[in-house]
């Protein structure tokens, strides 16, 4: 579907077509809504409220991929074929990996979304990153142990799909390297019973015990690890997700280290920052983990045309502007790395105060960008 | 001369279908952009493909009388297969076009032989056990190799250039064509041969074929081993359309919806499960857009809710043409030709005589 | 003398095909009234349209009250028991299951069932999908006989069975019939000729004929163009 | 009937469900072209029996001989495939094909499994074989009728139709005429007859009706509770006075 | 050894929690011979029903299961009424009409309350573990099994001592001939699909005591665990149906722990293929 949201009051120039492929319905529908209240804020701030690039309206173009790579790719097939050059989106990693190789055989730019995938960095020259990544969230779970990682153990309690394992594999590297011992405990993904699991983190007596947990039996796993008293017995660390989901950490929710990508006010109320949550909250909704990815993509977009005095023709040249480009986002100083297109960003230690319904997060420490960066991959193609 | 248009109107669909490329006529509302552009082809080649699926899964349950709750692994194998043989043994793409269907042939082969030993509802759910398993394998990542939730993209310097980037997307499409009729004639062809024949006597009475002196077993097994090389032959061609290999096609829901393609067609007839192909996966793919679209957004909540939802809109037009279209769409031509409706005496009183009273 | 259950102009339509074309029939309020016809005459479906088991139109007058538009279920609950062609027992249940489904009465009979069949009382457990042809046969009777009926319907019940097992059950529908009138479909002519009072000729799904079974059978001329048949019950064998 | 070897032989056959004999200890020897009836109560197992040397059920207890050849542990489509041929006692057809696609079926069933392997070529007609054998069994005006939809008789017809156009050795017959009108019986009995005797086909059958089998049957067999009563010409079984008490009664 | 113990009494929540949502399956597959693929909806609709009461309802825990389970019969009584009642002549479409619901229900709940896990209220009676030889086993898998124990309880009792069990078994068969004895077979079947549904929908609140938490999917997803109860434990057996699932739990449990790649649900599948291949009527051995 085509939903022009251009100011139409920028004269005659034609038009800059930008294509967001994202959830709006499926799975990660709620994701999806936070990166296009973010999108749409972000574009307004970065265009001076214009909605126009040196004069040219900026058209955006919606499709829902119900998080289905298969809809993702059809959807940005379609774009291409009518003429997109800048292409966004993905809420789900298997979307962009799918799409990421679409836009680098047409050439077209593709900024990725809340995805978290690493693989998504170094994909290709076509592909950058509005979001963090999953090596990131390790990073600043890691900065939890301190100064000396030496002799300490580190366990990490994962669901045995590729999203466990690569964080499994970043802990190693990152805690490993430092000379911590890390070990995992590995659930199977459809395991509903995750009594016995918390029953091996706890006996296993680490100095931290790393949560790396995505799906619907969030709020099983918290409940076995309360019930089995695993809080008394370590430290444990995992990543706060949307808002929605803090009630399902019920009693546990206060004893928990958390790392976080954004909550609403995390960064402390820089301009960028009230800029996006005045617009999101004029239009009647909540900043949320994911509005600064769609943020920043708009303001990747813009800038990006900008360079290219509003003509998105030359690919190559959108690609040049953004590589090594630095700027104030929402979450601080942000910079594309050149290399690899990896978006290097600070990270945040956070607690909740409250359970249920009544549970806020605090931030209690700010990762810096560079403490947090995930090492260079090659540019693969 | 009705007789004549009896036989031959098929290729009227034929023509339109191969002219489709070279048009620009916009159908507003049927596809998002005029006929020929590459958005179009991408949609319409994925309807083609899936109403080759359709048309292949038919042969196992419409022919056969098979309800196999396990098609989609074949799906998937022909379309990992494919994509691991160029990933991992860098093979070109004929030839890991190839492995893979040999891949999903081998396979259902192994597994046909095993799950046909068993009838009736058992076999459905030793497919869907097999099937499961096969999902799981994928989620599971095995040594990194199917890359589990996140899918593997295929390598596109290992794919002909002529298949690669959008203003190749017509080659694709007549890929897909190609693979349909393809997919047709096999059915079509092996339906009406001596084991066809054999088939519709399974899907009766297997009980009553025993005793002709044939042994259903091996008839049956041809035909999950024919399916299964159609379904992996459709892996190969989602893999060209799709860039890549993601655990979605494993999932007992391709199954279903496949099940759901060929019923919402008609299961047995020569067309319907192509009809039903085509209809479901544009209707999975634009119903998203009528769900997202600023018409809906405008509606009342108790309308607008389940209207937002395509899967709501999916399920009950599924729900409709069960309800009111019984024997699918392609059914319908003849229900109107007889001028009733409503009455299906006919299907209850002839419905299957179970064994056991057959030999009591 | 009122028929007990008159038929009048019965019409059914399966699919698009006319089976009936105006059956007209009247079961006499005592003894057996025989349904006769070819095969493929309509017999059954005339049956099963009375039960309310096909579409049908037409008016079908139970002791003057119109059941022709009931649900078979209200048929049957005014006092018809069916015993249809394909004997219709439950494969799955035990005969004592078969049996306790068709209970309708608070006092269902029982001891008239057992004396009659006492096969199935020795088999009482045995699931009904095993009995031989002619025990389901028994089954399929003993069912109409539990409840204190008003009409019962029996569609070919000597199909299979044994000689003797004919001669008993010609013997039950006789005595039954002296209680509760019988509509009786039946290839047997000489088990017609020694139950049935009055009949009712089908063919091509049509009332043929109606009048006396004795009469009938006894011009020779007449059964031969209604039934196909000679003198012969059952044809003698030339050889 | 020349006495060569016999076609099929039983010894000590007998089957039992859950410990119970159903069928007990049937010793049999039918020649070439020989037609034997079977008679009994219902109940005595002649289905049973039926089954068994066709296969259905798996002997417990004796030794089936086909031809000379050990068959006990044969199941159905092997044995079908040496020539063994049956009808059932409930119609047992494929509701949803047309008369003749049976007929056609079977026809191809007949010509070995490697001629119903080919898928790769288009099934052909088996033209005059399947309209000689409808019009023998009177079903050529319903050839293009679905199963489903025929009377009771029509489906006792195409079982016939169905189990001739193969042209089995040994034809087992479970109770052919019931249902049928009076009218027609005399066209089946004919059909069997010729079947017999002028194909030389060696015939068992289930019948009720007495005098359909006088005239038909070389030998009757009578069965009771299982066990093999009598074996012997028709004259001599109907004679006997126990037959005349535990089967016919009163002949109606 | 308190891991065996903990193991043991968690497999057996799990096979309870199983046997909860394949009861009703059972009941409804066997008697009516429909493979009901909207059971999980049904789940799914008694176990919002259950979480909006204690909610915004505000009945509380032990008032909002009963709600729960009522909402859940009166969606299944509605299923019944609207699709399957009219299908009763095509059993075959009977089946995909429920797979239609089956789709289209969990969508319209995502649709209302979103796709993300909303928390259940935990009872404080029921949050806390119990100590048995060594493990802490959570008081919830007790109430589960207690659960699971009553409803087998209370449906052997129903086919056992009504004749509706008989009717809807006979009605299955040849649906004519049960009204040809004067039988209103609609009425049984009604009931049958309202008691399976219940069941359903008390699976369904209960499940969300055990997973602390609902979501739309969280019924289809143990739909597939259900059918494969009711196929092993034999085709309307619902003791076969209860021996399955303590089988199926167990096995599940210990396989997660005990094999390097937590294989529980291949094992499951494996169990399942095996068993089939095997004894093809399932565990009790009664036919389809
Ligand atoms: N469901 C049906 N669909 C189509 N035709 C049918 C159907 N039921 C019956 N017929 C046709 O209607 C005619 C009458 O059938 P019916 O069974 O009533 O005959 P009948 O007199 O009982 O014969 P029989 O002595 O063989 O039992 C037959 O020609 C039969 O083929
Ligand atoms: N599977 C079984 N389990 C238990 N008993 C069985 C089974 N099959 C058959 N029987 C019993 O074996 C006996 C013989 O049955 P069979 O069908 O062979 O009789 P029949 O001689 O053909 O009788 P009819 O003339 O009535 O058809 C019957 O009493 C029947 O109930
Ligand atoms: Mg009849
Ligand atoms: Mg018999």
């Amino acid at each position: 579907g085509t939903a022009g949201t251009g100011s139409a009051d920028t004269g005659s120039r034609a038009p800059i077509k930008v294509g967001l492929v994202y959830s709006k319905t499926g799975p990660l529908a709620a994701y999806g809504k936070q990166y296009l209240e973010g999108f749409k804020a972000g574009l307004a701030y970065a265009t001076k409220g214009t909605g126009a690039v040196a004069g040219h309206p900026v058209e955006l173009a919606e499709q829902d991929d119900a998080g289905d790579p298969a809809k993702a790719v059809s959807g940005a097939k379609d774009l291409i074929g009518k003429g997109y050059r800048v292409l966004a989106g993905s809420t789900a990693s298997g979307v962009a990996l799918q799409v990421g190789p679409i836009a680098a055989q047409n050439k077209v730019l593709f900024i990725s979304g809340p995805a978290a995938a690493d693989k998504v960095t170094g994909l290709n020259r076509y592909t950058f990153r509005s979001g963090r990544q999953s090596y990131q969230d390790i990073r600043a779970a890691a900065s939890f142990i301190g100064k000396d990682a030496q002799g300490r153990k580190v366990t990490v309690l994962a669901q045995d799909n590729a999203f466990g394992q690569a964080n499994v594999a970043a802990v190693k590297a990152v805690l490993g390297a430092e000379g911590a011992t890390v070990d995992a405990v590995l659930a199977p993904p459809s395991a509903t019973d995750l009594t016995p699991f918390a029953g091996q983190a706890k006996a296993g007596r680490p100095d931290l015990l790393f949560v790396a947990w995505a799906g619907d039996t969030a709020a099983a796993l918290w409940t076995s690890l309360t019930q089995q008293d695993v809080f008394a017995a370590t430290r444990v660390v995992t990543g706060l997700d949307l808002a929605a989901s803090y009630p399902l950490f019920g009693p546990a929710g206060e004893k928990i280290s958390f790392l976080d990508h954004y909550f609403a006010g995390a960064a402390g109320s820089n301009e960028v920052e009230v800029a996006m949550t005045d617009a999101v909250t004029k239009a009647g909704s909540k900043p949320d983990i994911f509005t600064p990815d769609g943020f920043t993509a708009a303001q990747m977009v813009v800038h990006a045309l900008e360079a290219a005095k509003g003509s998105d023709a030359d690919t190559d040249a959108l690609v040049k502007a953004l590589e090594g480009w630095s700027f104030d986002g929402v979450k601080g100083r942000l910079t594309v790395r050149a290399e690899d297109h990896a978006l290097l960003q600070p990270m945040f230690q956070v607690k909740l105060t409250g359970t249920g319904a009544a549970a806020r997060p605090g931030v209690v420490n700010t990762l810096p960008a560079d403490q947090v960066a995930p090492p260079v991959t090659p540019m693969a193609g | 001369m009705t007789a004549v248009l009896k036989r031959w109107w098929p290729l009227g669909p034929l023509v339109l279908l191969l002219l489709a490329p070279y048009s620009a006529l916009p159908l507003p509302g049927l596809l998002d952009g005029p006929l020929g552009s590459p958005g179009s082809l991408q949609l319409l080649a994925l309807c083609l493909l899936y109403g080759a699926l359709a048309s292949g899964y038919d042969l196992l349950l419409g022919r056969t009388g098979l309800l196999s709750f396990g098609h989609a692994l074949y799906f998937a194998t022909g379309l990992y297969a494919t994509d691991l043989a160029m990933l991992e043994f860098r093979l070109p793409f004929a030839a890991a076009a190839l492995f893979g269907v040999a891949c999903s042939v081998a396979l259902a082969l192994l597994l046909g032989s095993v799950g046909l030993r068993v009838t009736g509802i058992a076999f459905s759910m030793v497919t869907l056990a097999f099937a499961q398993a096969g999902a799981i394998l994928v989620q599971r990542n095995p040594g990194g190799l199917t890359g589990g939730e996140e899918g593997r993209s295929a390598p596109a310097d290992l794919l002909p250039d002529s298949l690669v980037g959008i203003q190749h997307t017509a080659n694709l499409y007549w890929i897909a064509l190609a693979h349909l009729l393809l997919t047709l004639a096999v059915v079509h062809w092996t339906a009406s041969s001596p084991t066809g024949r054999v088939w519709a006597g399974i899907r009766e009475n297997e009980r009553r074929v025993e005793v002709l002196g044939l042994r259903p077993y091996g008839f049956k097994l041809v035909a999950f081993v024919v399916a299964g090389g159609l379904a992996g032959s459709g892996g190969v061609v989602y893999l060209l359309l799709t860039g890549g290999a993601t655990p979605q096609a494993a999932s007992s829901d391709a199954t279903l919806a496949l099940l759901v393609m060929v019923v919402l067609g008609g299961s047995g007839t020569r067309w319907g499960p192509l009809l039903g192909g085509v209809l479901y996966t544009w209707a999975a793919h634009r119903l998203g857009d009528l769900a997202t679209s600023a018409a809906v957004a405008g509606l009342p909540a108790a309308l607008r809710v389940p209207l937002s939802q395509p899967l709501v809109l999916l399920g009950a037009l599924f729900v409709a043409v069960v309800y009111l279209l019984p024997g699918g769409m392609a059914r319908l031509p003849a229900r109107l030709r007889s001028g009733r409706t409503g009455r299906t005496g006919r299907t209850a009183d002839t419905a299957a005589v179970p064994v056991s009273e057959g030999v009591a | 003398m009122t028929p007990l259950l008159s038929v009048r102009d019965l019409r059914v339509v399966i699919d698009g095909l006319h089976i009936l074309h105006g059956v007209d029939l009247d079961v006499a309020p005592t003894g057996v009234t025989a349904l006769l016809g070819r095969n493929g005459a309509g017999k059954t479906t005339t049956v099963r349209a009375i039960m309310g088991l096909v579409p049908r139109t037409g008016s079908v007058v139970l002791d003057g009250a119109e059941i022709g538009g009931l649900p078979t279920h209200r048929v049957v609950r005014r006092g018809i028991g069916y015993a249809p062609e394909d004997r219709g027992v439950f494969a799955g249940l035990t005969v004592a299951e078969n049996l306790r489904l068709a209970e309708r009465d608070s006092a269902p009979a029982y001891p008239l069932v057992h004396r009659l069949f006492p096969e199935l009382k020795a088999r009482e457990k045995q699931l009904a999908g095993t009995l031989s042809g002619g025990q389901q046969q028994m089954v399929a009777i003993g069912r109409t006989l539990l409840n204190g009926n008003r009409l019962i319907v029996a569609d070919e019940p000597t199909k299979g069975l044994a000689p003797r097992i004919v001669t008993e059950v010609a013997d039950v529908l006789a005595r039954v019939a002296e209680t509760v009138p019988v509509l009786l479909v039946e290839q047997n002519l000489a088990l017609v000729r020694r139950v049935a009072g009055h009949c009712a000729v089908l063919a091509d799904g049509r009332t043929a004929h109606r009048g006396d079974a004795a009469a009938l059978l006894a011009d020779e001329e007449a059964a031969r163009r209604l039934l196909g048949v000679g003198r012969h019950p059952a044809p003698e064998v030339t050889p | 009937m020349t006495s060569t070897a016999p076609v099929l032989r039983l010894d000590g056959l007998g089957w039992s469900v859950r410990g119970v004999p159903i069928v007990e200890d049937v010793s049999l020897s039918v020649a070439e072209g020989e037609f034997i009836a079977f008679i009994g109560p219902n109940g005595a197992g002649k289905t049973s029996l039926f089954n068994l040397v066709s296969g259905i059920h798996p002997a417990t207890r004796g030794t089936l001989h086909l031809d000379g050849a050990d068959i006990t542990a044969e199941p159905v489509h092997a044995r079908a495939r040496r020539g063994l041929g049956r009808t059932f006692q409930t119609s047992s057809l494929w509701p949803g094909l047309t008369v003749a696609d049976h007929v056609r079926l079977a026809a191809q069933a007949a010509a070995g499994p490697r001629a119903s392997y080919r898928i790769w070529r288009r099934a052909d007609r088996y033209g005059t074989q399947v309209a000689d054998t409808l019009e023998r069994t009177g079903l050529a005006d319903r050839a293009e009728a679905p199963a489903g939809s025929l009377s009771h008789g029509g489906k006792r017809k195409l079982e016939l139709a169905v189990l001739l156009v193969a042209e089995p050795r040994l034809i087992l017959l479970d109770e052919p005429m019931a249902g049928v009108s009076a009218e027609e019986v005399p066209a089946l009995v004919e059909l069997i007859r010729s079947v017999h005797r002028d194909q030389g086909r060696t015939v068992l059958m289930v019948e009720h009706h007495m005098d359909v089998l006088l005239g038909l049957a070389d030998r009757l067999a009578v069965m009771h509770h299982g066990t093999l009563l009598a074996l012997d010409t028709p004259a001599a079984v109907m004679a006997d006075a126990t037959v005349q008490q535990a089967y016919l009664g009163e002949a109606l | 050894m308190n891991t065996v113990v903990l193991l043991a009494c968690t497999g057996l929540g799990l096979g309870a929690l199983y046997f909860l949502v394949a009861s009703g399956l059972s009941l409804i597959f066997g008697l009516m011979d429909v493979l009901n693929f909207a059971h999980g909806a049904l789940l799914s609709v008694g176990a919002y029903a259950a979480w909006w009461a204690a909610g915004d309802g505000g009945m509380g825990f032990w008032l909002a299961v009963p709600f729960g389970t009522l909402v859940g019969t009166g969606a299944a009584v509605l299923l019944e009424l609207v699709l399957i009642r009219p299908l009763y002549a095509r059993p075959r479409d009977q089946i995909l009409a429920t797979v239609g619901v089956g789709l289209a229900l969990p969508a319209l709940l995502m649709g209302i309350w979103g796709a993300d896990a909303r928390p259940f209220p935990q009872p404080a009676a029921l949050a806390g573990t119990v100590r048995l030889l060594g493990a802490v086993v959570p008081v919830n898998r007790f109430v589960l099994i207690g659960a699971a124990l009553l409803v087998l309880l209370a449906l052997r009792l129903f086919l056992a001592r009504t004749r509706y069990g008989l009717i809807v078994r006979a009605g299955v068969e040849d649906r004519a001939m049960v009204t040809a004895l004067g039988i209103d077979v609609r009425r049984a079947f009604t009931l049958v699909f309202a008691i399976g549904g219940a069941a359903a929908a008390l699976g369904g609140a209960l499940a969300g005591l055990y997973f602390g938490s609902v979501n739309p999917g969280q019924g289809t997803g143990l739909l597939i665990f259900a059918f494969v109860v009711v196929v092993m434990g034999g085709t309307g057996s619902v003791t076969g149906a209860a021996v399955a699932s303590v089988a199926v739990g167990l096995v599940q449990q210990f396989a997660n722990y005990y094999t390097a790649a937590g294989l529980g649900d291949l094992s499951v599948v494996v169990l399942l293929a095996v068993l089939l291949l095997v004894r093809p009527r399932g565990l009790t051995g009664r036919l389809a």
